[in-house]
């Protein structure tokens, strides 16, 4: 019965997450780290998206209308701050931007069925057709990177035999649904059922999602948090930045680890690695 | 008391009522019956006019709907990050416009000011239908309207609910609550007139009336009981009311979003909506004052009061607005100070001066007893007044989606489509269809409370000729 | 029909085929399945490899670029669904780029030619193979009477055994004209480097370098090899991180990335690298690497000059100079801005003859290993050859033209009448997937199986390890009956030709088995031919590790000219830098939404064209971005939007390239405008290649706006959130970071 | 004997008052105060109280109302986060305070309006308190003094009215 449930495990439904070593006993906890001075800005990542998560093509008019789909885009920015020199000497910014996977995210709290939640494996997930598309998710993201169906897409998107190409553990989208990176999920369960059957855990390296699977310059490294062997845990570890916390107090210097808008205390699984450049050149 | 005065004439023309005059006490009961009920028989072919635009109108928007609900909202125009546009912002100015009706009714009833008992029942009603026009908005902006009941709390086998940290469900339950609390409050009011009404009416309309009127007859215990209920209600309205529109702030200030999340939303929300509503009373008393020959009810004196409320609630949203603007320019949040900036300075500075303009310039029309006066300045006056109201929504929504956070999505041009337009248009035409509706099915002015209002004054004079 | 094993093959990718039509229910939101048009059928025995719900990968070559990087298709239910690079390839080392990603776009095309074509009455209607393939024996089968060069083949970049048979076609005519054009050609660049380093196609070791000096070079984007090339970029970033200096007019992919850039003008990169060489060379230790006349020479190229020319500012050149001499060993390149100029050779051999006055020859700059199968590398494409089949064409001597995977009418320049000269040619074959300009002139349009579904292999004119020839193998069953393989077609006619020779190939399949067991000596493998074979096809690439050569340099063939200033012609006062984007490269690609959606590194724009300028010249002009701009050219103008780009030298304006298509479907019609139409009839003194970058433009501004469709927001810049921090180099601690390159 | 109702209308409240007093101070045989119904168009708390005491019930209502959707509120929605799948949404403990405090607080208020509601309709004896004598009159500005006694005091009572200018008199005569 409810009630006896909810007074039976009172203490436990009060407590808030992100919290000190909360994935410590956990199997799995996905994490990403990202090098942007290995990205290039190449657009590979992206393609490589579309290509597994059955994005739709809006087209020209849509997408001058952004409305754009691309769960994963690249950013390029000529400056850090609100003045244009006139050359960009040291280059330009390239930021590939997904989303985050907050810990605390913003959006799970304002979305009015719970269609988008958090998973036991610390992904934010979406839930397609629990979605009722009040986008209050969206509104809500500080990273601006939900993407919403405005049209019916599978009557546009994938003109015959466009839609062979689609990839079948991935649903396609209808209209008036909420969707953004999901880490490429169905990879991870499949890894997961695999590991299961296996009776093990998912090893470093077994699955990674699309955009680092492609990255010709290895920039995006994905793994298990959880594992503290895995490459993501080691770099994370390395960069000396706690998951669970919104302050980062770092004992090494020179170390590039940052997480964007830290600030926020949204408290993301992905950790962003400084470009670097030879100021002497 | 009662004198038996010749009204041959009423029917004819309007009788003449210097302004200052207040409603006469020595009028007779009867005659406050027929005045009234007068204003219920077959409409003028005005009304048809008038009601078949508001019909069209609303015809439209519901066209509009039916093809975003086919195609997809991307008819509107919205994109990301603009993904409300004039929804949300439309929805915030009805559920404001319900505000004052109910609420003040509801305080001035506990006050007992007497002066509220000629123009509260159409306020009361004009709480109800914006509020249910403010309903139709929550399911016009959702993505898949065919799933709405997600968000209701019902029972199912998979143990989904809804999230109860979202503001929207509160938002939800708020007004739910206050569509039904408003509803038995317009109705308790009213019955005491429903029975006026069968009693006079024929046929059909007798039956409805009689049904609907719960065989009141004005017997003591009735009174008793309908006393006690009624004031109860008013009590409850009275927090639900401000706690309605607390939520709907909360729908902003919860969120993270720069120039969204400011501790004073709530008591800002609540002050806007008390602003527009009053805004909307003053501009529906007159016309109702003018189409329905209330001027022995509707007096100057009734519109002066509105008039000089509406005044000084419109300096409390001021003074709101501008401690906004403050605890943002003088706090720590660069994101909320840019976005402010961006306000004023931006893409949409017109709309917000225009907005600060028609919100805290215009409204010292009214401290003017002059202006208060004349009926057709304080019709302008009222309309404007509205139509800042209903820019401070669109400020709110707009430029916090085109200048939030994330650089990158900074929108450098939005502008809504034409669907979001008709939709827009057509709930004003939902909302005057469903009053004139009312108009002519209800009586607009309290009868029994009037008689009270005349009853207790003369009462009052007579004790002081004495 | 063929061998054994072919059946097997062919056998299993029946079954997919078959259980293709029912597995699109899976994923497509079922449009298909409900009206009927697709039946839901259960697998009759499915082979025990075929699992339903579990995808496979075969390995396969990427055709996108000549690049032949090695990928690996996921193949489920009997649909390929998704390329990934394949490890075994040293080319690809497991990665893949847009392009490669895009490529089941090339095979799932919605505009994809389904039928042969011929033309009746002037215009090309849908017609059978027999009659189609009776057309073409009439024409070019035994009976042919045809001789040398009469008869054409035109290609793009073509390699392996594809390339071999195109040349034994060709024999049985005696003809020697396969005509490969590319219009991106580096042919000017390779001459030079063939000068200088004495390898047209060096090995740069980019990841052993400290320091990048790149002359307009984008080999993160649209150059040779990008994958494997961003591969050794990543090392080269990794402890001890390496120094990038990019020097071009306009800022490319690489130069975005490079830790410092300078903008020059275009055409000078030349003046720029002998500044350097005369700032080098005043130090002894340098003193001996060029001859003295050089030296001599160099002496007019002071640093004030030099930035006179170049519009450099004078202290860049002792600084970079300076760069230079600490990082050893470092490594220069030159690229298509300076190549493509009318002194392209001479600017190319002076930026080489950097490398030689380093001493980078032998350390960041090798010569490929020797190629066991020289006639199977890519021959290089040149734009002289097109100009030849021209002639040859207009003068009525060609008789017969076959073209396969080249698109002159788009990607030739405006003042070359291709399209009239091939109207003279009475008989003009396509072989194509998808219907482009040049094949809408023709008068037979042959469908080709989409590189999914085809045979073949690969072997790239750029070797980075020893000797990679990759195979090309079937991931699905052909989606449309009446397409087929190139090879059986050129296959099918050379039977005719040769019977004796070749009628032992019931195929093309055949002949490439045939054609690889029989190479299985040189690889040294142990294995029985059937074994060597399906291990190729299993790995997708055939390696052998073999030693890069040593590069006999010369600099004595750098000409010094004494630097002069442009003379600037004022009617045509801005310099027009075509610049070539990594995803559509030269407008082959502009049929693929994939691509057509992603936006641009640099500007973020999507499915247009647009018009390059620079914010200084632009509010100079009061030009807005988004104002549509007239760019006119001594041979042409085009209108595109205008865009405000810092990453731009400010004398000049850039158009990217690949846009402008008519008639190659319904997403690359209509997008844009086609920049090559505009390009003036220069050429490089030397090599008589085209200039490419030698136009001069006047932008006229036509008072319309249209709203700039891309990515980018309201703002290009951080606006002081801490999006992208960037750290200076000595104050990172990369030695201390886990490498995760793959090696 | 059987009991039977009259009912009288008077001009204005003065009347009316000065007739009630009347009646109350006769006691008749037959008649009790209890049985004397006013009705009138407007409410006059003087008048009734001349009838004596008539207490009203509906706060208790009201009270039951507000108490019960405020309990039921918090228990349902608690436990129902408790029990729901997907528990864990933006760091927020499962069954957050001031969400819940929020949505109990509307749930207070939704059940002690209704419940009011159903104690007045409970005070008026919905459904069915049909009174037998009512002039239509009454709803415009009369006053009406209904009574209901053995029908011998009838006439004495109905002298009473009369004495009272009442404008005119309705009754059941058997």
């Amino acid at each position: 019965m409810s009630l006896s449930n909810l007074i039976k495990n009172w203490s436990s439904l009060r407590v808030k997450r992100p919290y000190q070593d909360q994935y410590k006993n956990a199997d799995y906890k996905w994490g990403m780290v990202i090098d942007l001075d290995s990205c290039t800005g190449c657009n590979a990542c992206t393609t490589a998206c579309y290509a597994e998560n059955n994005l739709p093509v809006v087209g020209k008019e849509s997408f001058s209308k952004g409305q754009a789909m691309h769960w994963l885009r690249i950013e390029r920015y000529w400056g850090e701050g609100t003045e244009l020199a006139k050359f960009p000497d040291h280059g330009a910014q390239f930021l590939p931007m997904m989303c985050q996977q907050c810990e605390s995210a913003p959006c799970e709290v304002v979305c009015p069925v719970g269609a988008t939640h958090h998973t036991p494996d610390g992904l934010n997930s979406q839930v397609y057709n629990r979605c009722i598309g009040s986008r209050y998710c969206s509104a809500n993201c500080p990273y601006k990177v939900r993407y919403f169906n405005w049209w019916q897409y599978p009557e546009r998107a994938w003109p015959n035999p466009l839609e062979k190409q689609l990839n079948p553990d991935v649903t396609v989208r209808s209209k008036g649904v909420m969707e953004k990176c999901t880490f490429c999920v169905q990879r991870l369960t499949a890894a997961k059922n695999q590991a299961r059957t296996d009776g093990r855990r998912v090893a470093d390296g077994e699955v990674t999602t699309a955009c680092a699977q492609a990255c010709p310059t290895s920039a995006i490294t994905f793994g298990n948090m959880a594992d503290s062997q895995s490459q993501v845990a080691k770099i994370w570890a390395r960069q000396q930045v706690e998951l669970a916390s919104d302050k980062q107090e770092k004992k090494d210097e020179g170390l590039r680890g940052y997480r964007i808008f830290e600030e926020l205390r949204t408290y993301p699984s992905v950790l962003y690695l400084e470009r670097v450049r030879n100021s002497d050149a | 008391m009662i004198d038996r005065r010749d009204d041959s004439d009423i029917e004819i023309e309007r009788r003449f009522v210097p302004k200052a005059k207040d409603i006469n006490e020595d009028i007779a009961w009867a005659q406050i019956n027929k005045d009234v009920l007068r204003s219920m028989e077959r409409p003028r072919p005005m009304y048809w006019v008038i009601f078949a635009a508001s019909l069209a109108l609303f015809g439209f928007g519901v066209f509009c709907e039916v093809y975003q609900y086919q195609t997809g909202l991307g008819v509107a125009d919205l994109n990301n990050p603009q993904v409300w546009g004039l929804y949300i912002a439309t929805f915030i100015f009805w559920i404001g416009m319900s505000h004052s009706g109910t609420l003040l009714s509801a305080i001035l009833h506990i006050m007992h000011a007497d002066w509220r008992k000629p123009i509260y029942r159409f306020a009361e009603a004009m709480t109800t239908f914006s509020l249910m026009t403010a309903g139709l908005f929550v399911l016009v902006h959702l993505g898949r309207v065919w799933q709405f009941y997600y968000v209701v709390a019902y029972p199912n086998e998979r143990w989904t609910w809804p999230n109860f940290n979202s503001p929207l469900v509160w938002d939800a339950t708020a007004i739910g609550t206050y569509l039904t609390s408003s509803i038995v409050f317009l109705y308790f009011g009213m019955i005491p007139d429903l029975a006026i009404c069968r009693d006079t009416a024929t046929g059909f309309r007798r039956k409805f009336y009689w049904f609907l009127s719960l065989g009141w007859q004005g017997t003591d215990r009735q009174w008793a009981n309908f006393r006690v209920a009624y004031l109860t209600i008013a009590c409850f309205l009275i927090p639900l009311a401000v706690s309605v529109h607390s939520i709907v702030a909360t729908d902003f200030a919860v969120s993270q979003q720069p120039g969204w999340h400011i501790t004073s939303f709530p008591p800002y929300f609540v002050a806007g909506a008390l602003y527009s509503g009053c805004a909307a009373i003053i501009t529906l008393f007159i016309i109702l004052r003018y189409v329905f020959r209330f001027e022995e009810y509707m007096t100057m004196p009734i519109l002066d009061k509105t008039c000089r409320l509406t005044f000084a609630i419109a300096m409390v949203w001021t003074y709101l607005n501008l401690i906004e603007y403050a605890s943002v320019w003088y706090g720590s949040d660069v994101y909320a100070k840019e976005t402010l900036i961006y306000r004023a300075t931006g893409l949409y500075a017109p709309y917000w001066w225009a907005m600060n303009f028609l919100g805290s310039v215009v409204p010292f029309m009214l401290a003017f007893k002059s202006m208060r006066n004349n009926l057709t300045i304080m019709m302008v006056v009222s309309l404007l007044l509205n139509v800042g109201m209903w820019l401070e929504r669109f400020m709110i929504i707009s430029p916090t989606f085109a200048h939030g956070y994330y650089p990158w999505t900074w929108t450098s041009g939005w502008w809504p489509s034409w669907v979001q337009w008709g939709i827009v248009l057509g709930s004003f035409g939902w909302f005057s269809m469903l009053f004139m509706l009312f108009c002519k099915i209800f009586p607009t002015v309290s009868m029994y409370e009037v008689k009270e209002m005349v009853y207790h004054r003369s009462e009052a004079r007579k004790a002081r000729n004495l | 029909m063929s061998g054994s094993n072919t059946i097997d093959r062919r056998d299993f990718l029946r079954v997919l085929g078959i259980s293709g039509a029912a597995a699109t229910l899976a994923g497509c939101g079922n449009t298909a399945i409900e009206s009927g048009v697709e039946k839901v059928q259960s697998y009759v025995q499915p082979e025990d490899f075929v699992v339903p719900g579990v995808g496979v990968y075969y390995a396969s070559t990427c055709a996108q670029c000549g690049s032949g990087c090695g990928v690996m298709g996921r193949v489920r239910e009997g649909r390929i669904l998704k390329l990934e690079g394949n490890t075994h390839s040293v080319i690809s080392g497991g990665k893949i780029c847009a392009l490669g990603q895009a490529a089941v776009q090339v095979h799932y095309n919605p505009d994809r030619l389904t039928t042969p074509l011929m033309r009746e009455g002037g215009e090309l209607k849908p017609t059978t193979w027999d009659k189609a393939m009776a057309t073409l024996t009439a024409r070019l089968g035994g009976e042919s009477t045809l001789k040398g060069a009469q008869i054409a083949f035109l290609t793009g970049e073509v390699s392996g055994h594809q390339k071999a048979l195109i040349g034994n076609f060709l024999d049985s005519f005696n003809s020697t004209h396969h005509v490969v054009y590319d219009a991106l050609s580096t042919a000017t660049g390779q001459a030079a480097s063939k000068a200088v380093l004495g390898a047209a196609q060096p090995l740069l070791q980019i990841d052993k370098a400290t320091l990048i000096l790149s002359f307009g070079n984008d080999f993160l984007g649209a150059g040779v090899s990008p994958v494997h090339m961003a591969a050794q970029y990543a090392r080269f970033r990794k402890a001890p991180r390496g120094t990038l200096i990019q020097i071009e007019p306009r800022m490319t992919l690489t130069g975005a990335n490079a830790d410092r850039w300078y903008a020059l003008k275009p055409g000078t990169e030349g003046v720029f690298a002998l500044g350097l060489a005369h700032a080098l060379l005043e130090h002894g230790q340098f003193a001996k690497t060029v001859p003295a006349p050089i030296v001599a020479a160099l002496k007019e190229y002071d640093k004030e000059t030099v930035s006179g020319i170049t519009g450099v500012h004078a202290d860049a050149i002792p600084h970079v100079a300076g760069m230079l001499m600490e990082h050893t060993p470092s490594l220069v390149l030159s690229g298509p801005s300076a190549e493509g100029q009318v002194n392209g050779a001479q600017n190319a051999a002076a930026i080489l003859l950097l490398n030689v006055i380093l001493g980078n020859a032998g350390k960041t700059l090798q010569g490929q290993a020797s190629h066991p199968f020289p006639q199977l590398i890519a021959s290089a494409g040149s734009y002289a050859a097109l100009t030849q089949l021209n002639n040859s064409m207009a003068s009525g001597q060609c008789q017969a033209l076959l073209i396969a995977g080249s698109n002159p009418i788009f990607s030739a320049p405006g003042f070359l009448p291709f399209a009239k000269s091939m109207e003279k040619v009475p008989f003009k074959v396509a072989l194509v997937t998808q219907v482009d300009e040049t094949a809408a002139q023709c008068d037979l349009v042959l469908p080709l199986h989409s590189p999914l579904e085809a045979f073949g292999s690969h072997v790239s004119s750029y070797q980075p390890r020893g000797v990679e020839i990759g195979i090309q193998q079937p991931l699905m069953e052909g989606l449309y009956p009446d397409t087929r393989a190139f090879g059986d077609i050129v296959l099918d006619l050379l039977r005719q030709r040769e019977p004796k020779n070749y009628k032992a190939f019931p195929d093309y399949y055949a002949y490439l088995k045939l054609a690889i067991t029989k190479a299985r000596p040189v690889f040294k493998s142990k294995l029985s031919d059937d074994d060597f074979w399906e291990d190729a096809l299993r790995s997708g690439v055939l390696q052998l590790d073999a030693a890069p050569t040593a590069l006999k340099t010369n600099a004595s063939v750098v000409v010094v000219s004494k630097p002069e200033k442009h003379v600037i012609d004022v009617r045509y006062p801005f310099y027009f830098v075509p610049s070539v984007r990594a995803d559509l490269r030269d407008g082959r690609h502009a049929n693929l939404p994939w691509l057509q959606e992603s936006p641009d590194s640099l500007t973020t724009i999507v499915w247009d064209s647009w018009v390059e300028i620079h914010p200084s010249t632009a509010a100079e002009m009061q030009i807005r971005e988004g104002d549509i701009l007239e760019v006119q050219s001594a041979s042409g103008s085009v209108r595109a939007k205008a865009y405000l780009f810092p990453g731009l030298q400010p004398d000049t304006v850039s158009m990217p390239l690949g846009q402008g298509h008519t008639a190659y479907g319904r997403y690359a019609n209509g997008m844009g405008v086609n920049p090559f139409k505009i390009l003036n009839p220069l050429f490089d003194a030397q090599t008589g290649e085209l200039a490419t970058h030698a136009t001069r433009v006047v932008i006229k501004k036509t008072g319309e706006h249209e709203l700039m469709v891309k990515d980018e927001g309201a703002t290009n810049l951080q606006q002081g959130r801490k999006l992208v921090a960037t750290v200076a180099a000595d104050q990172a601690e990369l030695a201390k970071e886990t490498s995760h390159v793959v090696e | 004997m059987s009991k039977v109702h009259t009912m009288a209308l008077f001009n204005d409240f003065e009347e009316a008052g000065n007739a009630l007093q009347e009646l109350k101070d006769s006691n008749l045989a037959g008649f009790r105060m209890q049985d004397v119904t006013i009705k009138s168009p407007i409410e006059h708390p003087e008048l009734s109280a001349l009838l004596g005491p008539r207490p009203v019930y509906v706060q208790l209502f009201t009270l039951f109302g507000a108490v019960f959707g405020a309990i039921t509120g918090f228990t349902l929605i608690a436990s129902a986060q408790a029990n729901f799948l997907l528990q864990i949404r933006g760091g927020r403990p499962v069954v957050p305070i001031p969400p819940n405090m929020v949505l109990t607080y509307e749930l207070f208020i939704l059940c002690g309006v209704l419940m009011t509601a159903l104690g007045c309709f409970i005070g008026w004896k919905l459904p069915g308190n049909r009174s037998p004598l009512y002039n239509e009159r009454v709803s415009e500005d009369k006053i009406a003094i209904l009574v209901k006694a053995d029908s011998a005091a009838i006439t004495a009572i109905n002298a009473i009215f009369t004495r009272h200018r009442s404008l005119e008199i309705m009754g059941e005569y058997d």
